[in-house]
C-alpha cells in the first residue's frame, strides 16, 4: 500500500497494463513527450516508446476512430481526450460507432477500448475546460460509463476497463487530480466494474454522488455528522451504466430521503436517472422528495472567480441540503 | 496535382481465368440486384441499395487484394465487392428480408450494411465516412504488430493492408479528413476507394468540391492519388493491385478515384428524375461496365455466347434458390432485439 | 382552416418564412431540386431558386457552422438534418458553439437558426434511420428543443422557432409525416415555445409524452376510456427545452399518477427528468409509481420486423401502462 | 502544389505612418503580453496564452482588412491582432483578471476568446477550428445579401469579408476540413490565416501532416494558398492586402500561411522543456519579429531611439494604467452567472 494522488494511480494503471499487454497502447494529444498536459502519461513514453505512446494530431474524432479501427483489429487503445470538453467532435464515432458495433455485428465485432478524459468545474477553466460531459454517454447502451472519486477505484477501475471487451468512457474528476489522495495496493487488482461503492453507511438520508461530488458528498456527511448528528449514507456510484439499481435502491430502503449530488447542470444531468428510477421503484419507501443538488441551468461554468463559486457545489451546499432533507 | 489516369492497356496480363471470374461476379452481383428492385416493386422487401453500375469498380479492386484476410470496410453500395470477398447472394438476401440468420448484424440493420468476422469485413454503420478513420485504424495496428513483434510483416495468413470505400460525396465529411491524415502521417497500409458516380444522392459534385478530383485532395495528406475509370474493371483491378503492393512493402497509402455512375437512383426511397435528365442517365447506360467487359472478353475470344448463357442460367438458379430460402426463413423473435448490447467479460 | 398532413404543414410553414423575410434560406443535403429526401422542401427550390434553398455538401458539421457563422453575420436559416440519426457530426457545433454563444459573448451575439430534423422509429430504417436524439439537447440550457405532434402545432412552432432569437433544434416525428393529419389555419399564426398544451382533459392518470409518442397516448387514452372509463390526461409537451414544469406539475396534481411515455431508450430518455421533477415537486401529490414506457435498452432500433415492433412504443402498450397504473 | 512564398521586397510601398503604427502594436501587445506573464509568476492571475513571435503575423493581417467592419474571428493567440482591431489594453486586462464588464465574455470565457460585436469581432469558444466554419458562414451571409439584394456590394460601411485565425495543429480538425471547403464549392469572401508556429502545444507539425505547409492543402478545396514569412510584418501585410482585394473584388477565398514561432510555452499551464530543446528556442529568439522590423525602420530612417523610447514609454503607461484599472474592478457577482442564457424573443 502506498497513499498516492488520483492522477498518479492513474498513470500507474496504465503503466502496468502497458507493460503487462503489447496490445495495449496509448493515444491522444500530448500524451508522448509531454507527458499530457496534466501528465497522467508522464515517463510512458520514455518506457515504452513512440510506437506504444502515440501523439496524435490535434483531431478528436480521428482519436476515437483510430482506436475503434485498432480495437477491432485486436488491439487495446487507451484514448486520451485532453479535455472532456473536447470529446464533442468525437461524438459521433462514440454514439455511431463504439456503442454500437457489437450490436449491430450481432456480437461479431467488438470495441475493447478506453476513452480517458478529464471533466469538471472549480479550476478557473471557463465554459471549456470545466464541463461535466457523462450525461451524454449514460444515454448510450453500448458503452460503459466509469468515474473514480478514489485512488484506490481509479486504479482498479482503469485496469478493469482496459480488459473489458466492450467501448469504457472513463471519465475522470480533474480537480481531484492532486487534491484527492489514498492507499492504493502495490502491483496488479481490478475494481470491477458495475457496482456502486458505499462510501460511508448512514440511515438518515442516502446521498447519492460520483467522481469529485462523491469526495465532497463524504465531506458533507462528516460535517452534518459532528453538526447535526445526521447519520448520510453515501453511495459512491463509480459505473454509470450501466445503472447499478440495486445498490441505488438498497439505500433508500434504509433512508427513504434521497440526495443525488452532481456538478454538470441540473436539467437531464445524470442525477435524473437516478432519481426517475427512485420515483419508480423507490415509491414505497419514499419518505420526502426526491432532490437533486447540481450545477444551474446555465450553459456552463464561467470563468471568473465569483461565478465559478456560484456555479458549482461544494461540501457546504451539500451539508445543508442533506440538512433540509433530514428536516423534511 | 499529382494526379496519374490509369488506363486498362497499361495493365500487365491478368489470366483468361480470372477474366471470367471477374465478368461472373459482375453478372451475378448484377442479376442479384435486378432482382431485388422487383421485390420491392412487389411490395416484399422494404429498401434496396444498388450496386448497379458500380461492378466493374468493386470486382476489379475487390480480386486485388487477400480477399477474407485484409481487413475490408465496404460501403453500402458494395454488394459486388462483398460477393467477391466471400458473402453469399443468401447472404445478402436475408439482409434484403431482414430474415434469422443474417450474417451482418442478424438483421438488426437494414440491407446492404455489411459484417463478416470470418472474412474480415468490419462492420459498418450508415452515417457515411465513418469507416474511413476505422480502416486507418485497422491499418495503424497491423503496422502497429509488426512494429512491437505480435506479428510477421510477411505473414499472408493475416491482414497486411485495410480497404475502404465510399462515395464521392462523403468525401465531404470531417471524418474522411481525419481519416486520411493519420494514414498520410504514419504511412500506413491502407487504401481508400472513392466509388465517384457524380452524385450524392442528388447533390452533383461540383456542389460538394471545388476541384474536379477527389484524387486530387490525396495529396493533401502525403497519400497517393490516382483516377481510375471505374466502369473498366481490368484498369480498377490493376491500380488496386499496384496500391495492394504499395499497402504490403510499407510504401504507404494510396486513394483511388474510381469514375462511374448511378444508372439507377439512389435506393428504392429515391426518384431521380427531380435531379437529372434522362437523357444523362441513357447516355451512361450505354457505358455499362458489363456490356463492356462482356465486348472485351468476346473480342479476345475469352467468352463465347455459350459462356454467357451458362452463366446467366446459373446466376437466375443461384438468385432463386436464395430468394427462396430467405422467403421460407422466419424473422428473428422480437425478443432477439436485447442482445448483444455487451460483449461478456472475458473468463 | 384546411386539413393537411404534418409534413404539409411543415412545408407551408417554411414557404410562408421564406416569402416573409429574405433572410430566411434553407440549407441540408438534398433540399434543392430535390425537395429533400422526405420532401419537406417540395417546390421551395422552384419557388425561391439555388441562392435560397441551397444543396449543402454531404457533411453535417458544416450545415450546422456554416448556419451559425450566417445566423450571427444577421440571416436566419434553417438548416435541415437528413435523419436526426446523422446530427452527430454536428454535435460539437450545437455543443460547444450553438448553445453557447449568446452566454458566452455576455449577449451580444445570438444565434438565431433553426436545425430541422427527422427522429423516430417504426419505418424499418434499422439502427441509423430509427433514432431518437432529443435527450443529447435537452441537457444543453441555451437551445430550445422543440417537437411538435399535430399539423396545426408543426406549423405554428416552425414559424415561432424560425422568428426566435436562439438556436432552435425541431425534430419532426417521420412516421407521423404522412400519417398524422389535422386541420391548419391559413396564412400566418404562431404557437409559442414554451407551453405544453393539454391534448385530453382527464382526472385518473397523467400521460406526458411528445411527438409521435403524444399522437400515440391520444389513441391509448380514447381505448382506455372506450374499455375501461379510465380518465387519462394526454400532456403533448411540445416543447422540450426549456421545460414547462408548470403544465407537469398541474396535471399530476389533479390525477397524482404519472405515465411518461417516449420511444428513445429507457435510460436518460427525456422522460428520466419529467419523473425527476415529479419525485421532488409533485412528492406531495404521488399516488403511485412514476412510471417510463419506453424503448429497452439497446443500442437502436432494429430493422426486422418483429424485432422493431418489440422495440417500439406503440398505444397498445400504452394503453396497458395506463390501465396497470390506474389500477395501482 | 500551387504555393506562392511571398517575400517583403516584392511589397509596393506602405506609408511611413502606417510602418510606424504597426511597430507600435506590435511594441504594445508585446508589453502587454510580457506583463501578463509577470503577472501570473506572481500569482496575480490564473492563466495566460500568448501571442509573443506572432506580432508581425496578426499586426501585418489586422492592418489589410477593414477592421471593425468585416467579419473577424481571430483565435486566442490574437491578442496583436485584436489590439489593431480596436480592442483596448484595459479590455484584456479585465479578461485575465475575469473582472467586471471585459467585453469579450463578462468574464465568462478564459482570457483571450475574444468577442466584440461593436468591432464584429464574432465570439470564440476553445474549441479549436470551430469558427473555421462560421466565417465560411459569415462569408457566405455577405455573398447571400448581395445577391438577394439586402446589401449592396460596394458599400464600405458593410462586411466585405469574413477573416479567421488559427494554429496549424487546428488544421487537422474536420471542422477546418468543411469550413474550407464551403468556402471553396461557394467561393466565398474568405481568408484564413494560419498562424503555424510548428507545435501544437507539444506536437510538431509532421505529426499533425504529411505535408510540409499548410497551404499546400488549399488547392484541394479550390482555394488559393500562400506561405509567408510570418515574421516579417510587411511580407504579412501585403500578402493579406492580395487576399483581401480577392475577396472584395469576388475572386474567392484564400488561406494564408504564416510561418512563425512561439518562443514561449504554449500558455502560463505548459513547461515547454520536455519537447523542445532550449537551442531551438533561441535559435527563433533571434528571429524576433519586433526586433527585426525595428531594425529594418531604423535602418531606413523611419525610426529613430528616441521614437522607440517614447513609445516604450508610453506602452509602459498604457499597461500599467490598465492592469490597475483591472485590479480596481470588482468581480462580477456570483449570480451574475445566470444570466444571457437565451436570447428575449423580439416583441
Ligand atoms: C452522416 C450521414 N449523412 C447523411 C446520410 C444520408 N445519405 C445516405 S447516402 C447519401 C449520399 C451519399 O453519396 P455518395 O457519398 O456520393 O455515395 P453514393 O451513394 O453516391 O455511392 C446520403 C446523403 C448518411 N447516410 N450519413
Ligand atoms: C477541440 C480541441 N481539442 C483540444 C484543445 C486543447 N488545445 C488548446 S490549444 C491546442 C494546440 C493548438 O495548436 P495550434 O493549432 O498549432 O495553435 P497554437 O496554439 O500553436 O497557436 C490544444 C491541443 C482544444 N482547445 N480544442
Ligand atoms: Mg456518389
Ligand atoms: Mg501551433
Amino acid at each position: 500500500m502506498a497513499e498516492m494522488t488520483l492522477i498518479q494511480a492513474i498513470t500507474q494503471a496504465m503503466d502496468e497494463e502497458l507493460a503487462r499487454d503489447k496490445r495495449v497502447f496509448i493515444t491522444g494529444e500530448d500524451v508522448g513527450p509531454r507527458g499530457g498536459v496534466f501528465r497522467a502519461t508522464m515517463g510512458l513514453f520514455d518506457k515504452y516508446g513512440a510506437d506504444r505512446i502515440v501523439d496524435s494530431p490535434l483531431a478528436e474524432l480521428s482519436i476515437v476512430a483510430i482506436g475503434i479501427g485498432a480495437a477491432v483489429a485486436g488491439l487495446r487503445p487507451i484514448c486520451e481526450i485532453q479535455f472532456a470538453d473536447f470529446i464533442h467532435p468525437a461524438f459521433n464515432q462514440i454514439v455511431s460507432e463504439a456503442s454500437k458495433m457489437y450490436y449491430r455485428s450481432n456480437g461479431q465485432w467488438n470495441v475493447p477500448m478506453v476513452i480517458r478524459a478529464p471533466y469538471g468545474g472549480g479550476i478557473s477553466g471557463g465554459l471549456y475546460h470545466s464541463q461535466s460531459v457523462e450525461a451524454f454517454f449514460t444515454h448510450l447502451p453500448g458503452l460503459k460509463v466509469v468515474i473514480p472519486s478514489t485512488p484506490h477505484d481509479a486504479k482498479g477501475l482503469l485496469k478493469s476497463a482496459v480488459r473489458d471487451p466492450n467501448p469504457v468512457m472513463f471519465f475522470e474528476p480533474k480537480k481531484g487530480y492532486r487534491a484527492i489522495k489514498g492507499d492504493v495496493p502495490e502491483g496488479d487488482y481490478t475494481v470491477p466494474i458495475g457496482p456502486a461503492r458505499i462510501a460511508r453507511v448512514g440511515t438518515d438520508v442516502s446521498v447519492y454522488a460520483y467522481g469529485m461530488m462523491a469526495h465532497y458528498a463524504t465531506i458533507a456527511a462528516e460535517m452534518v455528522a459532528q453538526s447535526d448528528g445526521i447519520a448520510a449514507e453515501v453511495v459512491d456510484l463509480r459505473t454509470l451504466l450501466p445503472v447499478d439499481k440495486e445498490a441505488i435502491l438498497n439505500s433508500f430502503k434504509k433512508t427513504g430521503k434521497a440526495l443525488i449530488v452532481y456538478e454538470d447542470n441540473l436539467t437531464m444531468g445524470y442525477g435524473a436517472e437516478v432519481a426517475a428510477i427512485l420515483a419508480n421503484e423507490g415509491f414505497e419507501y419514499m419518505d420526502a422528495p426526491v432532490r437533486r443538488l447540481a450545477g444551474p441551468d446555465v450553459p456552463g461554468v464561467p470563468f471568473s472567480h465569483d461565478m465559478q463559486e456560484f456555479f458549482m457545489v461544494n461540501p457546504h451546499k451539500i451539508a445543508d441540503a442533506i440538512r433540509d432533507l433530514a428536516a423534511y | 496535382m499529382a494526379v496519374k489516369t490509369q488506363k486498362a492497356q497499361q495493365a500487365p496480363p491478368v489470366s483468361p481465368e480470372l477474366q471470367r471470374e471477374m465478368y461472373w461476379y459482375m453478372l451475378l452481383s448484377r442479376r442479384l440486384d435486378e432482382r431485388t428492385w422487383m421485390l420491392h416493386r412487389q411490395g416484399k422487401i422494404a429498401f434496396h441499395i444498388s450496386a448497379i453500375g458500380h461492378e466493374a469498380a468493386q470486382v476489379g479492386a475487390a480480386f486485388a487484394f487477400n480477399r477474407g484476410v485484409d481487413y475490408a470496410y465496404p460501403y453500402y453500395r458494395d454488394l459486388a465487392m462483398c460477393l467477391v470477398i466471400g458473402m453469399t447472394p443468401l447472404d445478402f438476401m436475408l439482409g434484403v428480408y431482414g430474415k434469422e440468420g443474417e450474417p451482418s448484424s442478424g438483421a438488426r440493420q437494414m440491407p446492404s450494411h455489411w459484417s463478416n468476422k470470418k472474412l474480415n469485413i468490419v462492420s459498418q454503420s450508415a452515417s457515411v465516412a465513418t469507416q474511413v478513420p476505422h480502416a486507418a485504424g485497422s491499418a495503424f495496428a497491423i503496422k502497429y504488430r509488426q512494429k512491437v513483434g505480435l506479428q510477421d510483416p510477411n505473414d499472408p495468413t493475416q491482414p497486411r493492408l485495410a480497404i475502404v470505400c465510399l462515395g464521392e460525396g462523403s468525401t465531404s465529411q470531417g471524418e474522411w479528413h481525419e481519416g486520411m491524415n493519420w494514414a498520410g502521417v504514419h504511412q500506413l497500409p491502407f487504401i481508400c476507394i472513392v466509388q465517384n458516380n457524380h452524385y450524392a444522392i442528388s447533390v452533383p459534385f461540383d456542389q460538394q468540391s471545388a476541384v474536379p478530383n477527389v484524387a486530387d485532395r490525396a495529396a493533401a495528406y502525403g497519400v497517393k492519388g490516382v483516377v481510375v475509370d471505374g466502369n473498366d474493371v481490368l484498369a480498377m483491378y490493376h491500380v488496386t493491385r499496384e496500391a495492394v503492393e504499395r499497402a504490403y512493402n510499407g510504401e504507404g497509402p494510396t486513394l483511388i478515384e474510381a469514375k462511374t455512375y448511378r444508372p439507377v437512383p439512389h435506393s428504392s426511397d429515391d426518384d431521380d428524375r427531380s435531379y437529372r435528365s434522362r437523357e444523362e442517365v441513357e447516355e451512361w447506360k450505354r457505358k455499362d461496365p458489363i456490356l463492356r467487359f462482356q465486348k472485351v472478353l468476346t473480342e479476345a475470344g475469352l467468352l463465347t455466347q455459350a459462356d454467357i448463357d451458362e452463366m446467366e442460367a446459373r446466376a437466375k438458379r443461384i438468385v432463386d434458390e436464395a430468394q427462396k430460402r430467405a422467403e421460407e426463413t422466419p424473422y428473428p423473435p422480437g425478443h432477439a432485439a436485447l442482445g448483444d448490447v455487451y460483449a461478456p467479460l472475458e473468463s
